[in-house]
């Protein structure tokens, strides 16, 4: 092929591959830009303050953002020490045999399996087994299993990326196994840790089918005062508005979901920003 | 010569792998700098990792045979291996910090071994540094991130990391390979000037290196060591024709 | 195994240098010899003109193996190899000067008569020249055995000379005017004695070169 | 000061127990992973094996009406699958080339300032909750493609399918890109040493390089779609039939699934077995999409 | 000497900094091979990568003065960079070849540039190999990955992938310091073979490297052209104090 | 700027070493003379025993160099200063040997008067002397003004040598008894003669260590 028709055919693609690129963009900012234009005649803080109510021009997202809150307060510790455990359990513990290979591939796999499975899950150990019923606890420990395989693989990954090099270095310092993996490896390993949480908390943040399958559902006028009272969460609210014919409730959806989008946006800068802080120093 | 190492039939597996053979070395004497040659893959590292148990780690790893310091076998079930290892400091061929300030990098073993007094730790920092000829260098900025000064200078830091635990024996793994000329000119003579405190074993892929050195060479070919002298010796007049084809570059 | 093209092609070449410088020095020896039997100015002179081939050749040796150092770093009986190169070729361009100094005999001559037949002196050269050829042979050869056969030839040309300023000694008290040249040819004797001192440095050489001990063989 | 020269180097009994119990912590930390798959295995299995006393695994699988709420009653999965793999499909055709595209844009012609910024971006389009895209799809996308496709219902396969593709994009661009950014600096140097132009590099080098983790990003994406449930419930319809007109409603595994739990089925009923038996099916299905791609990325992990 | 490379007033810039100062070297000899050595950072690789405008794909870089080969500044305008990077064949410091066979290596070059016959590019492959004298290594298994062979050997097919397009120039930037002695002194004896038909420049942190395999040798630092001229008299007797101190180690 | 401590310290060492040979050589030169002036053979004798220092100090020389190319592979300046290091030692250990030499004729003489008292020789010896001297002075300081200087030393030595001879030669017509010692002198002048060449090596050497250009000084 002569040299012009290769040159030719790279500024070509080039414009295909800018093109692509621009149409997902794009769809972002639609997404936005219509959620925008329906949230902005019910925004106020108002809307933040009130319990839902069959007044669209009443109604607020209190209880399920309380009710968000908690889930996410309660689920975040357990998640994060039970999540980092097992990834340092694989990372620095565990000897290759068949039972440790087959809880890293059962770990890979459970990060792929569909969210209202463990809703599934979640309904019938801990609604029914456990007797929880349709509460904060069950929808917080539900939420615990979804985002599990997400932290154990970040921090596997964080935990992986401190080199070699430095366990040995703390290993030739006379430290132990454990003084090496407590002292030498997790700090540099935090960065990664926190920067998964933050993206296992935006997605329990986010999840709906799962707690729709423990029976969060429900329209929920009081905030949850123990951890067995039950609850709603932000999207479900949503998902009841949603529902509805009336347009005033596609609007108070889009106010909430609007909100929704800002706090996830914020948490996904954030761990962008700590990955972009640390990448280097690794 | 005092309390020299002595390595009594050492063999080494990995799995089925023979990699080190009948190892024998009367005394690899004290005080004094023994550099280890031979071609990639001929064992000298492993040889360097058994000394501190190092190779412990490698999983499918097999040693026997007796590496006696100090009168005990480091092999014995007796030994506790950190305390082994705090007494055998080791630098690796990268410079491998740890990610934190200066101080902290030298602070770090000291504190595993329980030293937690301020003023203790300050003086092991500095007298560390100053022994890896450092300290003028970074004096002033001990409170900055480890990887802010050069690849020669991180090099140095790791052996002052290694001294600051008071070790006897220092064992370094090819660690000039990643830096340029005149750094490397510099650990050497660092490593001449701490021969009078420490006992000294690199490997080194580099010949000249190892002529200009050290004052022990052991030749690996392998997994055997051909030939263990001084290095005048062996580099002039070597006992072995495989050592003389290796160090005039005939081998392969 | 494999080679070191560079380093030995340059190491080839030294030895050739040296072989050639050898058989220089032999032609120098043979011809100084030669001339002063025949009272051959002429052909001293020659001998004396191709000094400088010899000192050029010993430069070459010397320029090629810094080089070889400089640029090998050649290390064990690699090194020891050129560092005997220059021993050498130092070796051969004095032996060369001495040819070149018996030549000078024959021209300070300058045709007169010998006051008698050379017997001894030839004898000697004889020798010596068998020596150089040795020696440089048990260069190329690593050959100890043969260095120190060629160093035992030393002792009957230190014979030979002996017996030379004897009886040039006591021709000289007889035939006061001859004096002179009988002084001469004691000069050339000692010169033909030097050369084989200095083969003798070379199967010293050769034995460093190979045992890395140093030896004294005379 | 230190301790003094020559410490012991015998055992010393005092040390931490750290060092021991440890491990052990940690191990049951990992062992909860087990736990969760054998939860949802055996929760799944005891109900699904309810459920096929009622109906055989032929029935299921074969048959092609699905109507296990209303009489006369039929448990068929074919028009829930195919409802299911309709949206798959669609989500994928459109988020395979822009995804793609975007991946090679990114990680070999945008400058780094661009690339520093966009993937970020990008990869909020993966944060965002599919309840809003499901949203999306009912309240803009159907409405602006009715303006097209006069025929078209208000809940469809097509708009789903589009915002199924808008969640799968950026795992898409963002996991394929990781792939690229992998292939070592050195091989695009190579190829652009020998005077390749950048998009031979591209397409030549640097993408078959990437492929395993490519190929396993489209697997990933692939049953993420399947597994979707919020997007379809909301925007696809709860009309399962065997109908292959994207513009008609339909309805998927997940979307079924919801509709019975937020219905009145009663716990131990038929009905509500169907859910397991559904989930059961979601979850094979899933399940081994996912040990592909897993076995694809691993095949050729660090072969440059 | 037949056609040299002409540098005349060369500098680079990456952003604001001034990585190459005024570089003048009236001819680069043609048929010959240069080292350039030099600390640490002083801009041999700059230079290096200045030659095939392998330094156009750095962001912020910015070159001004001439490179003039064959009576062409390659600078110009006009200049085809892929026709000109495809003149002159570049091996790196880390072997790096492609995932693909070995024959598919060696013909990607040929490919891009049009070559399509079978047998054309066997032929190619075949005398690309031997010249980098690896055909009689891997001519059994062309069809095997090139990862499959040890990294002294993918150097060799690195180089042999350059030969391939049938450059003018090979660069190599310190082509064997990721290579183990024995693997190094074959690429040097290579390059002393390949210099009868390529014009070769060599960057080497390694000074005996430079004495040994080179020609000529220009000496960096800080951006500069110090001295360049034939490596023996370099090496023997340096005209400018610095190249002194560099090469005798007492630099710093 | 790094030091290079090793090297430097070798070379130091090195330079120490020669100058011990240098005034061991000298030392010799003196006592040689000495004795045959005063006709004191137990002095010649001593001359004669103490050569084996020089001799040894030569090997160390050798040693020492050959060990620091080894492990310190020098280049340029560096490395010639090791190789002139062993040419200069070489000349200086040939220098003792003509010492000895001359100490020598002072045994062969064995007590006898001498046929007229010395006057040239130890005027050429004290030349030498200096010039031994301030050859290894411009090693040490790479001087090569002095060199030079030193260098021309050797035409006036030389001119001494053919006065020498010609006054020996003279003398020996007339009394043949006294040829015989008459011949040995001439010796005396010869290697008195040759010791200064071999100072004139050492000045050429140094030229070649600072300009890496070989010359001829003599
Ligand atoms: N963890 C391991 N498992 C199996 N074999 C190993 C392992 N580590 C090393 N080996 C093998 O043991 C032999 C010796 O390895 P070692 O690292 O000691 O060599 P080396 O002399 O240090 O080489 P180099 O100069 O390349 O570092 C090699 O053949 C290597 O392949
Ligand atoms: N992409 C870049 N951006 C900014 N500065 C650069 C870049 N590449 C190189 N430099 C700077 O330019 C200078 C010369 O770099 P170069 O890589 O040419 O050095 P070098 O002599 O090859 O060093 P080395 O021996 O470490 O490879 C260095 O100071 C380096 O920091
Ligand atoms: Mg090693
Ligand atoms: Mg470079
Ligand atoms: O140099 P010499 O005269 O002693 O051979």
């Amino acid at each position: 092929m002569n040299l012009k028709i290769r040159r030719a055919q790279n500024k070509m693609f080039e414009f295909l591959f800018i093109l692509a690129l621009s149409i997902a963009m794009l769809v972002l900012l639609v997404l936005l830009v219509q959620i925008v234009i329906d949230a902005l005649p019910r925004l106020s803080m108002q809307f933040v303050t009130s319990f839902p109510s069959s007044e669209p021009s009443e109604a607020g997202i209190y209880p399920a953002l309380i009710g968000t809150l908690y889930v996410i307060g309660i689920m975040t510790p357990i998640a994060f020490f039970i999540g980092t455990g097992a990834a340092i359990y694989l990372e620095e513990f565990s000897k290759k045999n068949a039972l440790n290979s087959f809880i890293q591939l059962n770990i890979r796999t459970l990060a792929g399996v569909p969210s209202i499975v463990y809703g599934i899950l979640g309904l019938t150990i801990f609604v029914r087994g456990a007797e929880f019923g349709a509460s904060l606890i069950s929808g917080a420990f539900t939420m615990t299993l979804l985002v599990l395989p997400i932290i154990i693989v970040a921090a596997q990954e964080a935990i992986r990326a401190v080199p070699r090099a430095r366990r040995e270095a703390a290993l030739a310092l006379g430290a132990t196994k454990w003084q090496t993996v407590a002292r030498a490896v997790l700090p540099s390993a935090v960065p990664g840790i926190l920067t998964g949480m933050i993206l296992a908390v935006s997605r329990a943040i986010g999840e709906t089918a799962p707690l729709i399958m423990i029976g969060a559902f429900t329209f929920v006028a009081f905030l949850p005062e123990s951890l067995t009272d039950s609850f709603t969460v932000l999207p479900i609210q949503f998902f009841n508005w949603i529902a509805r014919p009336q347009d005033e409730y596609h609007e108070l959806a889009a106010s909430g979901i609007l909100i929704l989008l800002l706090v996830l946006i914020s948490l996904n800068i954030t761990a962008v920003w700590l990955r972009n802080k640390y990448q280097k120093r690794i | 010569m005092e309390k020299a190492i002595r390595i009594d039939g050492l063999n080494v597996y990995y799995e089925t792998f023979h990699a080190l053979k009948n190892i024998q070395i009367e005394a690899l004497p004290a005080r004094a700098i023994t550099a280890l040659i031979g071609p990639s893959g001929c064992g000298k590292s492993t040889f360097l990792r058994t000394i501190n148990r190092m190779n412990d780690l490698v999983p499918g790893s097999r040693v026997d045979g007796k590496i006696i310091i100090n009168g005990v076998d480091i092999y014995d079930q007796q030994v506790d291996v950190e305390a082994l290892r705090k007494k055998i400091g080791m630098v690796f061929q990268q410079p491998n910090p740890f990610p934190k300030s200066i101080y902290d990098n030298i602070a770090f073993g000291p504190r595993l071994h329980g030293v937690t007094k301020k003023s203790e730790l300050d003086e092991i920092v500095e007298s560390s540094l100053r022994q890896a000829a450092l300290w003028d260098e970074v004096k002033d900025k001990l409170k900055k991130m480890a990887y802010d000064i050069s690849g020669g200078q991180q090099q140095r830091l790791c052996i002052a990391r290694a001294i600051a635990v008071n070790p006897e024996i220092l064992l370094m793994d090819e660690a000039t390979s990643a830096l340029d000329p005149i750094s490397t000119i510099k650990i050497e003579e660092l490593a001449q000037e701490l021969k009078s405190k420490y006992t000294i074993i690199m490997v080194t892929h580099n010949m000249h290196q190892a002529a200009r050195a050290s004052d022990h060479t052991g030749f690996f070919l392998n997994g055997e060591l051909v030939e263990f002298a001084t290095t005048e010796q062996l580099f002039s007049n070597p006992g072995d024709e495989r050592t003389e084809s290796y160090i005039t570059g005939r081998f392969g | 195994m494999t080679e070191r093209k560079e380093f030995d092609h340059g190491l080839q070449e030294i030895k050739t240098l040296l072989i050639a410088m050898g058989e220089r020095v032999q032609w120098a020896l043979e011809h100084a010899m030669d001339s002063l039997q025949t009272s051959n100015v002429e052909q001293a002179k020659l001998v004396f003109e191709r000094d400088h081939e010899i000192n050029l050749l010993e430069r070459q040796i010397d320029d090629l193996g810094t080089q070889l150092i400089l640029k090998q770093q050649p290390v064990a009986k690699d090194l020891r190899k050129i560092l005997v190169g220059f021993r050498i070729a130092a070796d051969l361009e004095r032996m060369g000067d001495l040819a070149r100094d018996i030549a000078n005999v024959t021209v300070r001559l300058a045709g007169q008569p010998l006051i008698k037949p050379l017997i001894d002196l030839p004898a000697m050269a004889k020798f010596v020249h068998e020596m150089i050829h040795q020696a440089i042979d048990s260069y190329l050869r690593e050959d100890i055995v043969l260095a120190e056969s060629m160093a035992k030839s030393d002792d009957q040309v230190d014979a030979l000379y002996s017996k030379v300023l004897r009886d040039l000694f006591a021709l000289m008290s007889n035939e006061s005017d001859s004096v002179n040249q009988a002084m001469l040819l004691c000069f050339v004797g000692r010169f033909i004695e030097r050369i084989a001192d200095h083969a003798t440095n070379i199967g010293e050489g050769v034995v460093y070169l190979v045992k890395n001990q140093r030896s004294e063989l005379n | 000061m230190m301790q003094e020269q020559g410490i012991e180097m015998f055992k010393d009994k005092r040390k931490s127990i750290m060092n021991w119990l440890m491990p052990k912590l940690l191990f049951l930390c990992a062992l909860v992973s087990i736990g969760t798959t054998v939860g949802i295995v055996w929760t799944l299995f005891g109900e699904t094996v309810a459920f096929f006393k009622q109906v055989t695994v032929f029935d299921f699988i074969t048959g092609t009406q699905w109507t296990p709420l209303i009489d006369p009653r039929s448990y068929g999965v074919l028009p829930l699958l195919l409802g299911t793999f309709q949206v798959t499909l669609i989500a994928c055709l459109f988020a395979f080339p822009i995804g793609i595209a975007s991946a090679i844009y990114l990680s070999e012609y945008a400058p780094n300032r661009v690339r520093k910024v966009v993937k970020p971006i990008l990869e909020v389009l993966a944060g965002i909750p599919t309840i809003v895209l499901g949203y999306f799809a009912l309240f803009f996308v159907t409405p602006q493609l009715q303006k097209i496709f006069d025929t078209m219902g208000i809940f469809n396969a097509l708009s789903a399918g589009i915002c199924v593709g808008i969640m799968i994009i950026p795992m898409i661009s963002s996991l394929s890109e990781d792939a690229m950014n992998a292939v070592p600096k050195k091989l695009r140097e190579g190829a652009f040493a020998l005077g390749a132009t950048r998009f031979e590099v591209a397409t030549q080098i640097v993408f078959p390089a990437a492929l395993s983790g490519i190929i396993a990003s489209f697997v990933l994406a692939f049953s993420r779609a399947i597994g979707e449930t919020m997007i379809v419930t909301v925007s696809a319809g709860a009309t399962p039939k065997i109908d292959i007109n994207p513009l008609d409603s339909i309805q998927t595994m997940t979307a079924y699934i919801v509709q019975v739990i937020t219905g009145d089925a009663a716990h131990g009923t038929i009905e509500y077995q169907t859910v397991y038996a559904v989930g059961m099916t979601l979850f094979i299905i899933t399940f081994l999409l996912n040990i592909v791609a897993l076995l694809i990325a691993r095949r050729y992990r660090e072969e440059y």
